[in-house]
C-alpha cells in the first residue's frame, strides 16, 4: 500500500502552494487514491506563508499523517519554518533554488533543488506559474501521472480560460523535463494509482461544501448567515447554489439577526439553518435560549476556530463545545453535534435538520477549521435513499389544540402559522402555560414546562449511529474522542493494536445529550478512560465527570494544530 | 389566548372585536397602547384580513405584548429582535402578512442595528414603533426618543437630566430607505387607523411611528397634543428629501404620510426573481449539482 | 424570643400592600428587630397581585421563615391566592370584611374581619389610605408600637407632603382605633421590641442599593448599564449618587455596550462596573471572552432571575452559573462570586473590584431577584477599614515593559494609557505575545498565554473568606449551598442539628475558580455529600463532579420561588 | 510594535513616521487603507500630537488593524464594539485623545446599533470609518454599503446580484446628530489629511467617511474618482438640512466638510458638569450618603 504525505509551501498570493496542493490532492483523487489534506493561513490577506498538506495513498487513509514525506518549499520562508517537520528518516526536500538557500544541517534528508523560479520566468515567461513548474517536477520526482494533473487543469481552467490552460500545461511540462533531465532520484517515496477505486462514484468536497450540500440535501429552505471565517464558504456554497434549489439565503447585519431570521423563518414553518464561528455563536446565546424556550427547530453550524475572542482566527481548536452545551442563562436544554469527518459533515448535517425537527429544537453543528478547509473525496450521497423527518404535525383543525401541549414524550404538534381557523396562538420567551399565554406568575406550571424541555432532549440520547468504535472488544486503555481528531485517534489506535496493546476507542458526533448508557458500555469494556480533546480544558471530560459516575483522564492539545497520529500514539502508550 | 375561529363556520363580517383574543391587555389604564390595539383591529375589519394568515411579531416591552391580544399568530420574541424574527418570517412564508409592533426601547436602542437592514432590504412587513419616549416595562428610564427634560428628570435613571439628543423616528425610516413612512398618534383614533390600513396596505417596508403615551411613567399627552399638526395636503410623497425637511421641522410634530415609493421590489420579490433567474427555465436539482463535485 | 412573620396581599398599585410591608419592616427595624422580606410582583405594570412578607425576631433571622403567621388578605384575589400558604396550626387571618367573602373551611385560623375599605372610604375620605388603615390593625393586634409606625411614615413623606403624613397617621388611628374597640384577640402571636439592638449602627438597604453601596465604597469610577429586572435598581442608585461621588454613570444602549464601555474604561485605568440580569449576560458572552483574552478588570453583576429566555421575569432561580462560568466561546476562565445575603451584597461586591483588580479579570457577581428586591438592616460599613486593591501597575517607563510579560503567578504589570514615553502597546482579542502584538501564526505562545490566564484564574482559589460553615464538626450529611438560599440552609441545618441529625454545611461565595481544596477537606468531614440549588440542573452540582474526585448528590428547586427553611429541612431529612 | 519614545529625550519635533509602529501593515499592496495610516500619521505630525495621550480604538476587520500600526495606545477590539469601547476610555480619562477607526461592515453592519447612539450623546471622539463597501478581511462579501452591482457579482455572497438598497454613512451621521460630519478619499491624501485634522480638533463626535478602496475584491478606484468632487465653497456648514441635502445628492459624491457644530456639549462636558452641579459646592461624601439609609 503506498501512503505519501507532501507538503508544500510558499506565498500567498497568485503563484500560491494553495492551487499546487490542490492539483495534486484532485489528481490523486482522479486515481483512486483516498486522500487527506491539511492546510494554514497567513494572517495577510495577499503574502504571507501559505501551506498544503496532502496526504495520498491507494489504500484508506484516515488523518494527515505524521510530519511530511515530501516537502515542497517555494520561497525561503516555507524553508525557514517548515524544514523542521519533514520526516528526519529519509524526508524528500524539493525546493526553489533560484530563492531558497539551505542550512548546512540537512538531518539526513534527500533535498532536490530545482530552478523553479528562472523556469517560470525564463521559459514560460510567466513567473506566476511557478507552482505549476513545481507540479511538474513533483510529477517526474514520484510518478503522479502527469496526463491526469494536466487533465485536472483542463478542467478547471478549460471553458472560462483556455490560454491559461496552455500556460499552465507548459509550465507543468517544463518542470517534468527538467527534473528528468537533471535530477537522479535518491529516494524511495512513491505515487501508486488504485483504478480500482477511481471508478467507484465520489465527490470531491471540502467540509464546508460538505455541510452544505447535506442542508440542501435536507430541503434546507432558509440560510440566514454573517460572514466569519472558517464558516463563510458555507455560505458561499448556499449563496450560489440555494435559489436554484428553491431556497432562500440572505446575508444578514450580524449573527444576532441571522439567529433571528432563522428562529422566525422556523416558527413559519420553514427549514433554516446558520453558519458562524465562535464569536459568532457567542453573539447568538440570547437567541439560543429563545430557540430553546419556544422549542423551534434550527440548525446552527459552528465551525470552531482557536478561540477565547479572536483568538487564532486560522487555526483548529474544538473549544466551543461549553458554549455549545451551556450557553443562554437559565437551563436551556439543546442537542449538541459534531461530525469527524468530511463524510460527516454533510451526513450528520442531514442527521441535524432531522433532529431539530423531531424534537422542536435547536441543534448546534460543531465542526472545526480543518474539516472547513480540507478537501476530501467521499462517497457520492445516495439522495434518493436520503431519509427526512419532518416535525410533528398538528393537521387537523381542533378547537382544543395547545401548541405546548404537555406530553409524555414531551413533543408537542405544531400548527403552522398560517393554518385555517387556529386555534390562534403566540409563542413566548416568557414561562407559558400550554396553549402558549404568558404564565409568569405559576411557578409550577414554569417547572412542569421545564421538565417537558428537559425529558424531550434527554430522550434524543438513544438515537443510534451518532457513535463510532474502534479497536478490540475489551481494551487496556479506552479512549473517548470527540470532533475532527477521529481520523488520527483511528489511527493511532491500529498502531498501537498492531504492536500488541488492547486499545478501545469510542469517539462521539453527539455530545448533548450524552448518551450515557452508551458510554457506560464502553467504559466496562477498559480497564482504563482517558478523553482525548482539541482545547484547553478538557471540555467533554468534564461534562462525562459531570454527568456519569466516571472519572476518565485527560489527553488536550492547544496549540491550534490537530493531533498526528504520532502524538496520539506517543500520548495513549504513556497511559497503558 | 387560544381563541378559535371554527374553521368554516366563520362569520360572513369579521367585526373588529373578532380580531381580539381572550387575554386582557396588562396595560395601565390609559395607556397609548389601548388606542393602537384598537386601530389595528380596525384595520383587519376594514381590510376584512384573514387572521389565519397574519403574524404579529414583537420583541419585549409593554408594547411588545401586543401579539397576544389579538386572535391571529404571534411571536413575541426577545428584546429588540422583532425585525430579523419577522424577516425570517417573511422569507420563509410569503404569504403569510407581517406585522412588527414595539417600542421605542426596543426598536430604537437594543435594535437599534436592525432597523436600517430591514429597510433598506425593504422586508414587506409593516412596522409600528410604538413611541412613549420611555422604556415602560422597567419602570420608566429615559430612551433614545425621550424628548421633555422635565419627565426625563422624573425616571429614575435620570434625576439630574440628560443632555443626549434625542432621535427621530421618522428622520431614520427615510434614511434607511424605507419605502413608506408616516407619523401617527394614538390620541387621534381615525387618522392612526387610516395610517395603519395604508401601512398594511403597503408592499414593502412600511413603518409608522406611534406617538403613544406611556401614561405612568412619562405622561406627554399634555405637551404633544398641542405641538402636532396634519402633514399639508400638498405635501409630495414621494419626494424623499422633502419627507426629510418635514422630518427634521423644528416647529411641528407633523402627523401623516410623509414618504411613499410603491415601486421598489420587496425583498421577497427580490428573492423570487432569484429563484426564477437561477432555474432559467429547467428546473435544478442537487444531483446536477453535485455532478460538478465528481 | 419573638419570630413573627406577616404577610400582605392585594392589588399592585396605589394602596399598595408593598408600602404596607415597607412600613412594617422599617417599624420592626427601629425596633431593634431583625427582618428579613420576601416580595412578590404581578406581571402588570398596575394592578395584579402584590404580595409582601416580612419576619421580624428580636433575635438573629437567616431567611423568609416558614408559610407566614399573619396573612393580611387586602381583596378577594389575595385571599383566594393565598390562603392556602397561612400556617394550618392556628394562623391568623386579618381581612378586608368589605371585599372578601371566606370560604366555609378555615382550617382552624383565627380569622379577624375588619372593614379596611369602609374605614377608609367613609372616616378617612379616602379609598387609597386602605393600606395604612391595615397598619393600625396590625399595630393594634399584635403590638406593632403605633408611634413608631407613625414615625417612619413621617420620616417618608414628611419632607416632601405633610399633608399625606396627616391623613396617613389619621387612617392609622382609625384601624388601630376600631381593633381595639371591636375585635376581641383570640391569637397568641406578639411582636417585642429589642432596645438594645436598635442602637448598633444599621442600614436598610435592599440588595440592589447594597450593590451599588459596595461598588462606591470600592471607588467605581464608570458604570455602564442597560436597563434590566431586577437589576435596574442598580443603576438608578448610581444614577443618583455616583456623579456626586466623582464617578459618572451611563445608560447605553444595549448590554454589549455596556461591557464595551466597561471594558474600554478598565483599559483607560478605570475601575468599571455593568449590572444586569439572564438576558443581558447572555448578549454580553462575546464582550466577556474579550475581556478575559484581553486581560481587563471588570466587575459584572448578574441578578438572576427565572430563566431560560425572557422566562419569569419577576421571579427568583439561581440559574446563571454555567453561563457565568462557561460562557465564551474557547476557554476563557474568569471568577465567578455569588454572596448569599444583603450584607454580602455590598462587601462581596467590595471584594469583586479588589478580585478583578488583583486577577486582571472580569468577574461576575451572581446575585438573584430576592436579593435584590429583599430590605434588610445590616451592620453600617466601617468605609475607613475598607481595604481596596489596585491593580499591579508598571509605573515607571522602561524601553523593555511588556504588557502581556509571561510571568510565574501570571500577572503581569500594567502601563496605563496616558503613561509618558510608552513602551506604547495596543492590545487585542487574537492571540498575542508579550508585547501584545497579533501572534495568529504561533501556536506554541498562544498555548502558553493560555495557560498564563488559566493559571492566573486557578490561584484565586486560594483567596480566603469567600465561603462559610454551618453546623458540627463531623456530619453525617454534609450540604454545600450556593446563592440565596443560605439563610433558610442555615436555619435548617440548625433545627437539624437541635432535632439530632449531625448536620454540615458549606456555603460557597467563589465559584469560579472552585475552591477544590476546601470541598475536599469539607467532604472528609461528612459521611455523604448533597448539593442544594436553585436551578433545574444542579449547576453547582455538576462543576464539583466535573472538576473533583466527589459525587455529590442533588437537592434542587426550580419554580421561582425560593427554598424555604421547613423544604430544605425536610429534603435533608429525607437524605440522612 | 512596542516602539519607544525614551522618556525625557523625545525628539524636539516630532515628523510623520516617528508616529509609525515597527508593525508593518498586513494590508495587500494599493490598499486604500495605507493612505489613511499615512495621512493620520502627517495630521499628528501636524499637530504635533502627545502619543502619550493618544488611543486608538477599533473593531475587527482589515481597516480596524490599524491601532497596531501607529505608535500610541492602542485597543483591537471585538467586530462592530468600537463605538462603545472608546466611549468606555474617553469617560475614564477625558484628557486621552479617542480615535476610532473601522470598516463600514464593521460600523454598519455588525455595529450598526452602536453609531447613532455615540453620536447623539456627542462622544469625545474621531470616528473614521474606511469605507471599501466590502468586507475585505473575511474575503469580500457585500457589506451595507455596496453600491457597485457588477463588483457585488463578483462577491462570493452574491453571485447572482443584490437589490439592497445601499446606505449613505455621511447621511446617517447626520440623521443621528454628529456634531462633525465630513468625507474623504483615500486617494485625495492632501485634502484627507486636512479633513481628518479639522476632525481630530472637533470638540464632540466628529465622524468621517474615508472612501478607502479594496484593491483586492472591490477595486472601486476606477469607477469612484470621476463621481467625487469637492464642496463647493458656499456651503453653508452649519445646516445641517443643507448637509442632508448634499449627502442624498444622486449626481455627485461630494467630498469635504458637511456640518459642524463646535458648540454643542459633549459627553464628557455632560458628566463634568453633573459632578459640579451634584457636588453643589461641598464635597459628598458615601458616609454622607449612608447617613440616609440609617
Ligand atoms: C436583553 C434584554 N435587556 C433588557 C431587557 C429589559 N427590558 C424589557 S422591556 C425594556 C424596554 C421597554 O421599553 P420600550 O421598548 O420602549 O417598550 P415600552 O415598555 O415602553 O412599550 C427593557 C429594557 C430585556 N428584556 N432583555
Ligand atoms: C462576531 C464576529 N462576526 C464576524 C466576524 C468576521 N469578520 C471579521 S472582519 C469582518 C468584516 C470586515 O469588513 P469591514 O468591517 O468592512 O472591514 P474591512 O476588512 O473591509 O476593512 C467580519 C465579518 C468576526 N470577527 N466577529
Ligand atoms: S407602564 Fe406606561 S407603557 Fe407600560 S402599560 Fe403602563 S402606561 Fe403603558
Ligand atoms: S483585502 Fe482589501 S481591504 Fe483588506 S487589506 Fe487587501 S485591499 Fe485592503
Ligand atoms: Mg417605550
Ligand atoms: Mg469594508
Amino acid at each position: 500500500m503506498s501512503d505519501l504525505v507532501v507538503k508544500v509551501g510558499g506565498e500567498g498570493g497568485s503563484d500560491s502552494p494553495t492551487t499546487a496542493g490542490e492539483f495534486i490532492t484532485s489528481t490523486a483523487i482522479r486515481e483512486g487514491n483516498s486522500v487527506f489534506t491539511l492546510r494554514t493561513f497567513p494572517a495577510e490577506i495577499k503574502g504571507g506563508l501559505a501551506t498544503y498538506q496532502v496526504r495520498m495513498s491507494d489504500g484508506a487513509v484516515h488523518s494527515q499523517g505524521d510530519g511530511p514525506d515530501v516537502l515542497c518549499c517555494m520561497n525561503q520562508e516555507s524553508y525557514d519554518e517548515l524544514f523542521r517537520e519533514l520526516r528526519p528518516d529519509g524526508g524528500v526536500l524539493v525546493y526553489d533554488r533560484d530563492s531558497v538557500t539551505l542550512d548546512d544541517h540537512l538531518n539526513g534528508c534527500v533535498a532536490y533543488g530545482v530552478p523553479l523560479s528562472s523556469i517560470a520566468a525564463d521559459q514560460i515567461k510567466e513567473r506566476r506559474t511557478k507552482n505549476m513548474v513545481l507540479l511538474g517536477v513533483v510529477s517526474a520526482l514520484f510518478g503522479l501521472p502527469l496526463e491526469t494533473l494536466k487533465q485536472c487543469v483542463q478542467d478547471k481552467f478549460g471553458k472560462r480560460n483556455p490560454d491559461a490552460v496552455a500556460l499552465n500545461h507548459a509550465a507543468m511540462e517544463a518542470g517534468h523535463a527538467w527534473t528528468q533531465d537533471n535530477v537522479a532520484k535518491r529516494d524511495s517515496f512513491g505515487f501508486t494509482s488504485n483504478p480500482a477505486m477511481a471508478t467507484v462514484r465520489r465527490i470531491v468536497v471540502d467540509g464546508s461544501e460538505a455541510v452544505a450540500i447535506g442542508a440542501a440535501a435536507a430541503k434546507l429552505d432558509v440560510y440566514a448567515g454573517y460572514p466569519i471565517t472558517p464558516a463563510s464558504d458555507i455560505m458561499h456554497w448556499l449563496a450560489q447554489h440555494l435559489p436554484r434549489l428553491g431556497g432562500t439565503m440572505i446575508q444578514t447585519e450580524d449573527e444576532i439577526s441571522a439567529l433571528g431570521v432563522v428562529l422566525g423563518a422556523s416558527f413559519a414553518g420553514a427549514k433554516s439553518m446558520t453558519a458562524t464561528s465562535g464569536p459568532g455563536l457567542s453573539l447568538m446565546v440570547e437567541m439560543l435560549g429563545l430557540g430553546v424556550m419556544a422549542e423551534l427547530p434550527a440548525v446552527i453550524v459552528d465551525a470552531q476556530r482557536g478561540g477565547p475572542s479572536t483568538g487564532l482566527p486560522t487555526k483548529c481548536e474544538n473549544g466551543d463545545l461549553n458554549l455549545a452545551v451551556y450557553g443562554a442563562h437559565g437551563d436551556a436544554p439543546k442537542i449538541v453535534l459534531a461530525p469527524a469527518d468530511i463524510h460527516d459533515c454533510l451526513h450528520d448535517t442531514i442527521g441535524a435538520f432531522n433532529l431539530a425537527e423531531k424534537y422542536q429544537t435547536p441543534v448546534i453543528v460543531l465542526t472545526d477549521q480543518s474539516m472547513a478547509m480540507r478537501t476530501q473525496a467521499i462517497e457520492r450521497p445516495d439522495l434518493g435513499a436520503v431519509k427526512l423527518v419532518t416535525r410533528k404535525l398538528q393537521k387537523k383543525h381542533d378547537p382544543h389544540y395547545k401548541r405546548y401541549a404537555l406530553t409524555a414524550d414531551g413533543i408537542s404538534p405544531v400548527l403552522l402559522p398560517g393554518s385555517p381557523g387556529g386555534p390562534y396562538y403566540t409563542i413566548t420567551g416568557l414561562s407559558h402555560d400550554e396553549e402558549g399565554n404568558p404564565a409568569t406568575n405559576d411557578g409550577d406550571l414554569g417547572a412542569a414546562m421545564m421538565d417537558k424541555r428537559g425529558r424531550k432532549i434527554a430522550s434524543a440520547r438513544f438515537e443510534s449511529g451518532w457513535s463510532r468504535l474502534f479497536g478490540p472488544e475489551r481494551g487496556q486503555l479506552g479512549v473517548i474522542g470527540w470532533g475532527s481528531l477521529e481520523g488520527a485517534l483511528h489511527e493511532a489506535v491500529e498502531r498501537l493494536n498492531a504492536a500488541g496493546t488492547a486499545i478501545r476507542a469510542l469517539h462521539l458526533r453527539m455530545l448533548s445529550p450524552l448518551p450515557v448508557e452508551e458510554i457506560e458500555a464502553f467504559a466496562a469494556s477498559v480497564d482504563k478512560l482517558v478523553v482525548l480533546e482539541l482545547n484547553y480544558s478538557g471540555q467533554l471530560q468534564r461534562i462525562i465527570r459531570a454527568e456519569m459516575d466516571l472519572k476518565p483522564g485527560l489527553i488536550r492539545k492547544y496549540d491550534g494544530i490537530p493531533f498526528t497520529p504520532g502524538e496520539i500514539e506517543a500520548a495513549l502508550r504513556a497511559e497503558v | 389566548m387560544a381563541q378559535t375561529m371554527t374553521a368554516g363556520s366563520e362569520p360572513q363580517v369579521r367585526k373588529a372585536k373578532d380580531y381580539r383574543s381572550d387575554l386582557d391587555p396588562i396595560w395601565c389604564p390609559g395607556c397609548g397602547d389601548f388606542g393602537v390595539l384598537a386601530a389595528v383591529s380596525e384595520v383587519f375589519a376594514e381590510q376584512q384580513v384573514n387572521p389565519d394568515e397574519v403574524v404579529i411579531v414583537s420583541g419585549i416591552g409593554c408594547s411588545s405584548r401586543f401579539p397576544g391580544f389579538l386572535s391571529c399568530y404571534g411571536f413575541h420574541s426577545v428584546h429588540g429582535r422583532a425585525l430579523p424574527v419577522a424577516t425570517g418570517v417573511a422569507l420563509a412564508n410569503p404569504k403569510l402578512k407581517v406585522l412588527v409592533v414595539g417600542g421605542d426601547g426596543d426598536g430604537l436602542s437594543i435594535g437599534a442595528g436592525h432597523f436600517p437592514h430591514a429597510a433598506r432590504r425593504n422586508v414587506n412587513l409593516t412596522y409600528l414603533l410604538l413611541d412613549n419616549e420611555i422604556y415602560g416595562l422597567t419602570k420608566g428610564q429615559i430612551s433614545p426618543t425621550t424628548t421633555d427634560l422635565s419627565l426625563a428628570r422624573k425616571a429614575l435613571s435620570s434625576p439630574h437630566g440628560t443632555w443626549e439628543q434625542p432621535i427621530n423616528p421618522v428622520g431614520l425610516a427615510l434614511s434607511y430607505g424605507a419605502s413608506y413612512v408616516a407619523r401617527a398618534y394614538s390620541a387621534q383614533r381615525k387618522e392612526l387607523t387610516s395610517v395603519i390600513s395604508r401601512a398594511f396596505r403597503h408592499q414593502g417596508f412600511s413603518f409608522v411611528q406611534v406617538i403613544s403615551p406611556c401614561t405612568t411613567f412619562y405622561n406627554s399627552y399634555k405637551t404633544m397634543t398641542p405641538r402636532v399638526r396634519p402633514i399639508e395636503e400638498d405635501h409630495n410623497i414621494h419626494d424623499r428629501n422633502g419627507a426629510l425637511m418635514l422630518a427634521y421641522d423644528r416647529k411641528h410634530v407633523w402627523l401623516g404620510e410623509f414618504y411613499r415609493d410603491p415601486d421598489r421590489p420587496t425583498l421577497t420579490d427580490q428573492f423570487e426573481h432569484l429563484k426564477q433567474l437561477a432555474v432559467g427555465g429547467r428546473p435544478a436539482t442537487l444531483e446536477a449539482v453535485l455532478d460538478r463535485y465528481s
